[in-house]
């Protein structure tokens, strides 16, 4: 495997020497400064002869900690959940799937403070489903690390799902048809056929749910509040240094990326050759 | 009684006023800014008043930055002090602290003392917020330590979290309490007096429409405007 | 248990309607030009297609017949090897062999040693590590070929099974597939566009034209009674059982044939009508096989005539041989006379049965 | 082709008769309820009695339009802008590729507040390039629509990029080898090979970017301020309403995701079988 | 403008070195077994894997040259037929073949038109408007055959472009392409399995056996000279051209033969040196061609003698015989001997030319 991913990645390099079309080219690195200039514009206001003793605050570091596990976690849930999720609207014969399919992408325009306050209506100590939780289990979301995991995978999945579904309707249906007649069931057609095939479509939606989650600040600080330690997240906590001392809030922000680009960075280039 | 000031105003303005005069003001003025807006455009026909609002330390940011405003009507003092291009600010009207309760108290909440009890569930505004840091000059004043359960990003986020019931006690202004009629019931405290509120309002030095600016404000700063302010709760500076 | 296909399917323009049954150990093959329709109907007895109208069924095992029935292609007993193989390209040769035993239950070490076993009888056991995009095109078919039959399923399903092969490869192939399919207690349905694998490998022929049946029935049979032309040109082979010692095939319907290359044990023998001359008097040259011969029947096709002879008792009891309506007149024909047929040893093809 | 859509859809509905795996059905219901309660904690808590009066509000309507203008133009932007950055990253061969795609996340990951600051740092009217856009044109972005639809592009664009990564990712690349023969350049390739076969990934990316370009908040209003009829989308509407009265910020959330879904519903349904 | 493809790759364990030259006008066949390496080759002549070393060029115009020059395939003038036809899902069978045109520059209904005419050639033109999917596996595979013949390329690459097709099928596509390689001036790379195919349609045969060429040359000489016996195998083929009027073929190079079909103009005639009898007296009897022959050569192979004669004046200059040993020895076979050459009329297949 490794030798085929060699010669074909050999193949690629000296294919690309020829000219890559302008009207291609063109449009992606305007994409890519319209991305990035901004980045730059933070990285100019920074200030840059404070920094070192602003980054020796216990306060980022356990911000950070709680934000990259909280993000973590809610996207697990979020595989967990949104593939079979995907997979139920990509292949399943639904009544309403459009409509299904639509309803999904709600916590994606809800602004995310309400987004909090309809969680709160429903898992909070007074809400539909949470007043039973605290009566039967003692047990309330709110103020709580797992109240942040929930919030950040109510507004990330979306983008999980959607991901999900657009590789699946992509993927060719008759290898599933292959492993149909072969013995092997709906879920184990799924889960070694299915899946692998459509595994950087997957890859895809966990990273857009992970920074998405990982950046998360309206919907978590509306449902779970913001408590040092316990759900305060980075961009709550650049959030309110923004309202005293916008150079920290610009620390803050930068620290946040630089983890996330240093993880991403890492991460998907093996996920990406290791899964195909 | 709102009419009434159209007339004295419309009499006080010396040159005819034209254009629109961008206010920005902080979200929490929301309710009253946008009622004085109507009447000062009653009161001066052919002027339009825009509003931007939005948090006053975001406001203050997006000024810095040359955003074409005229008033800046801030919700404390220190975004006021960011903001560099402006002239002499005014307090315009002082906002005082007091305990929001849900409806029917069910957390039993009698005074500051209960937000030391580790039992209720308690929510705060972060110290960066001006609420905050008034609730912390309240409770330093008190020699109460609090046990919030969650420090919220501004007053009106602190101030759902007690209306959906999901906790016991909130410290919030006034102004905020009256709002929420029929949801929060408010709780005064005589300690409220150590902390309280201003909000000043100035014109800018590089406003496009500076007239229209010194009118809007001398508006604000009068009896009608006044009426209005204390109407949402609002204290007279 | 008898596998019973009444598949009426519609695609577009395109109408299918077969009728069709298939006994267990037997082998059926499907022929017919391209677009008949044998692709459609092996799907749709596989249960990726569900019939518009009719009924599959294995003995009273209903497995499709609408409105009611449906029974997914997992839950029949099915082995399918796909005319563009469908090899999975995220799994190493081995494992797409090992999917189906592992799908069926098999433990995992198992179901690997069982693969490797498989991949060895094809020829491929060096390739069992290699991803399917790093075979060529002869390797895919027949790692799909082997993942098919490594499930024994009670019903197999052929797609153009050897259509890759090169002409060494197919021999080998073939024969390894003649005697699993021998073996095999399943029913099997091969759809295949060469004559000579579907005489040499199936007990039965249906032969396909428009997604309609234009003749069905033995090998033999239909190479003697063709319908149609187009059948006569399809199947015209003169197929026969024996047994072979050395370069001498004993027949199982007596009479003796001489080979050219020597064999042993059951065999298959086939040589093309075209491949044997008759003469009036025994010829002495390099054919080694010359029998006396009796015409039983002569059939006039579009630019060769087809003769029927007996050749008892030395030579295969029904023989064709397909001569020039020139020579049928140089040679005065007739019904009843008496011959003498020849055949090269050369021309004969031999397999393994 | 309508036939051939026809005989698939009537073989799905036939096959899917059979049982669904429990393993994949319950996750997936368990995601749609976790996706819908919070709506239905909204709609219990709207207040219906004095709904219809409520909706006769110009500003809603105003707002409402901007809203739709905004997210449709920032979408279109990303997809131009987009699709070729996504195609860069999965085709060419980038020195740094990994470390490209992870920046490409990071509006994603800066929290939206944040980044209406980044963005007022480089093209506010004192921004690195708003000075020059404001010396030379005479033209500044920020309390502008244009600067809504800048703010939401920023902010919505990574999930289109990332998507159609993905789907790129997944597509056999042996149909672009097979065009290149055929005397396709890689433009022609793109646009009449590659493109097509990706579509359910465009499609699914593109939703993401409108869905997330109609609920954006925090980079809008601090970038593009907050100018009723000017730059007051849905979300900005309803962050006021929070502030005045919170029973009008349900109806406005409400009927900004009932246009949503109606749009999405109608549209993606069409826009999937019709790209197939 | 000649193309040279010195091609030298390496996959995984498999290792490639071919030197190939190509002549305008000139038909190449590229035989070998399974995974022998063709699809290997034509992929890097092509220009979809670049060589590890060597070089291709058509001419003076280098198309890859590592480590400095690569030209990319779109900027090479060819056209593949893929082994797995890569046909594009998503437009119809027209657009497919228009494809290349409208590539090239053509104007939108001129291709349409062009491609549609394209289509009627092979007999797909009710099928313009399918989707590839909709086809069946041989038509999906004309479809490719003509989306790379459409564009006339310089250089044709061929992978199997006859092996999904049925008998029937088969003969008319063959024809189809044999007029067209006929009248098209580029080069044509034919990688097929069947030597009747790279017999009929190429020039020059190219044989391949693990990477390496075994042995390459004009189709007769290789048959009468073959190297190995696997190229005995593969190309003992007895092939002529000449031209054919009613039943009678009067061959190029000297001699008669006679036909069971009618045919007329140019044809290539066709038949194993299986077909071929020998005897010491000419006989009579069914077969249509007997010639006087001269032994010229005898040549042991596995199981088979493969004898040459010289059949001239009255049949083909040169001619192969397979017999088996016992043959041999009952004739006391020795060159120079004179004996009579027998050919039944229905062995020979013609093709047009
Ligand atoms: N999905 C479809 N929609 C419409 N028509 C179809 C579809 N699939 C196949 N057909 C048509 O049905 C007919 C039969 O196709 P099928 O694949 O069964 O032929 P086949 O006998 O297997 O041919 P081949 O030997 O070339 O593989 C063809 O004319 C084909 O065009
Ligand atoms: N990407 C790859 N990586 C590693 N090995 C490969 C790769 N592609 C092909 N091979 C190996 O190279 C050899 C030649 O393959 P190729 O496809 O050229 O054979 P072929 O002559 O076309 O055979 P066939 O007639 O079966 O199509 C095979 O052994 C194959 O396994
Ligand atoms: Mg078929
Ligand atoms: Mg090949």
């Amino acid at each position: 495997m490794s030798l085929r991913q060699d010669t074909r990645t050999g193949s690629v390099r000296r294919r690309t020497g020829g000219q890559l079309p302008l009207v291609l080219l063109l449009p992606a690195l305007v994409g890519l400064a319209f991305l990035l200039v901004p980045l730059i514009g933070l990285l100019i206001k920074a200030p840059w002869s404070t920094l070192p003793s602003r980054l020796f605050s216990a306060d980022i570091w356990q911000a950070l900690r709680l934000s990259l596990l909280c993000a973590t976690l809610a996207t697990t849930v979020c595989l967990l959940l949104g593939i079979p999720l995907a997979w139920l609207l990509a292949r399943a014969s639904l009544p309403g799937r459009g409509l299904i399919r639509a309803l999904v992408t709600v916590p994606l325009v809800l602004p995310p403070v309400v987004g909090g306050v309809a969680l709160l209506l429903v898992l909070g100590r007074r809400g539909l489903i949470g007043e039973r939780l605290d009566l039967w289990f003692g047990f309330s979301l709110p103020f709580t690390t797992a109240g942040v995991v929930v919030a950040e995978a109510f507004v990330a999945m979306p983008f999980l799902v959607i991901s999900v579904e657009g590789a699946l309707r992509a993927a060719d249906p008759r290898y599933e048809e292959a492993a149909a007649t072969l013995g092997a069931g709906r879920w184990l057609t799924f889960r070694r056929v299915t899946l692998p095939s459509i595994a950087p479509g997957v890859v895809a939606g966990a990273v857009l749910c992970w920074a998405r989650a990982l950046g998360e600040f309206g919907a978590t600080i509306t449902f779970a509040g913001n408590l040092p330690g316990r759900t305060t997240t980075m961009p709550l906590a650049v959030y309110l240094a923004l309202e005293t001392d916008p150079d920290v809030a610009v620390v803050l922000s930068l620290v946040l990326l630089l983890v996330s680009v240093v993880v991403l960075a890492s991460l998907r280039e093996r996920w990406i050759s290791g899964l195909r | 009684g709102n009419d009434s000031p159209a007339a004295s105003s419309s009499g006080s303005s010396t040159t005819a006023l034209s254009g629109t005069v961008n206010v920005f003001a902080a979200a929490s003025l929301t309710g009253s800014f946008t009622q004085l807006g109507k009447d000062f455009e009653k009161a001066h026909p052919g002027v339009k008043v825009n509003f931007n609002f939005a948090g006053s330390s975001a406001l203050a940011q997006q000024i810095n930055q040359g955003a074409p405003a005229d008033v800046f009507a801030s919700a404390a003092p220190k975004n006021m002090d960011q903001v560099a291009d402006k002239n002499t600010p005014t307090t315009f009207v002082k906002n005082t602290l007091e305990i929001a309760v849900p409806t029917g108290n069910p957390g039993k909440i009698t005074g500051l003392k209960d937000f030391a009890d580790k039992n209720k569930k308690i929510a705060l505004c972060a110290v960066q917020v001006p609420c905050g840091a008034a609730a912390d000059k309240v409770f330093k004043a008190v020699g109460i330590t609090p046990q919030p359960d969650s420090l919220e990003q501004d007053v009106k986020a602190a101030l759902t979290k007690v209306s959906l019931g999901e906790v016991d006690a909130a410290l919030v202004y006034k102004t905020d309490v009256l709002s929420a009629k029929g949801k929060v019931e408010g709780i005064e405290f005589p300690e409220a007096s150590t902390a309280v509120n201003e909000y000043p309002i100035a014109t800018l030095t590089k406003a496009p429409n500076a007239d229209g600016a010194k009118a809007f404000v001398d508006y604000v700063l009068s009896d009608q405007g006044k009426a209005v302010l204390t109407a949402s709760g609002f204290d007279s500076p | 248990m008898t596998l019973y296909a009444d598949v009426r399917v519609s695609r577009g323009a395109f109408d299918l309607s077969l009728d069709l049954t298939v006994e267990p150990g037997e082998v059926v093959a499907l022929l017919g030009p391209n677009g008949a329709g044998k692709t459609t109907a092996l799907r749709a007895i596989a249960g990726l297609l569900p019939v518009g109208a009719g009924r599959v069924a294995l003995d009273d095992e209903v497995w499709d017949e609408p409105p009611r029935v449906f029974r997914t292609p997992d839950r029949r007993p099915i082995g399918v090897v796909f005319q563009d193989y469908l090899l999975f390209d995220h799994l190493s040769a081995l494992e797409n062999v090992a999917f189906g035993l592992r799908a069926r239950g098999v433990e995992k070490h198992a179901a690997r040693a069982e693969a490797l076993r498989w991949l060895g009888a094809v020829g491929l056991a060096s390739y069992a590590r290699s991803r399917p995009r790093a075979l060529s095109g002869g390797q895919a078919q027949r790692v799909a070929l082997v993942r098919a039959l490594a499930t024994s399923p009670s019903v197999l399903l052929l797609d153009e099974p050897l259509a890759a092969l090169d002409a060494s490869t197919t021999l080998h192939v073939r024969a390894e597939l003649g005697q699993h399919l021998n073996r095999y207690e399943g029913r099997t349905l091969l759809v295949t566009h060469d004559p000579l694998d579907a005489m040499v490998l199936a007990d039965r022929l249906v032969i396909v034209e428009n997604g309609r049946i234009v003749q069905q029935g033995r090998p033999t049979d239909i190479a003697r009674r063709p319908r149609t032309d187009y059948v006569a040109q399809l199947v015209g082979l003169n197929l026969y059982r024996g047994t072979a010692t050395n370069t001498t095939v004993a027949l199982t319907d007596g009479g003796t044939i001489t080979l050219a290359e020597p064999a042993s044990g059951p065999v298959h023998v086939a040589f093309p009508p075209t491949a044997v001359s008759l003469y009036p008097e025994p010829p002495t040259g390099s054919p080694r096989n010359t029998w006396p011969a009796v015409v039983t029947g002569i059939e006039q096709h579009a630019h060769t005539v087809r003769v029927r002879l007996d050749a008892t008792p030395t030579g295969p009891t029904t023989l064709l041989a397909d001569i020039t309506p020139a020579a049928v007149a140089d040679l005065h024909l007739t019904p009843g006379q008496h011959l003498h047929a020849t055949l090269k040893a050369t021309e004969i093809h031999t397999y393994p049965s």
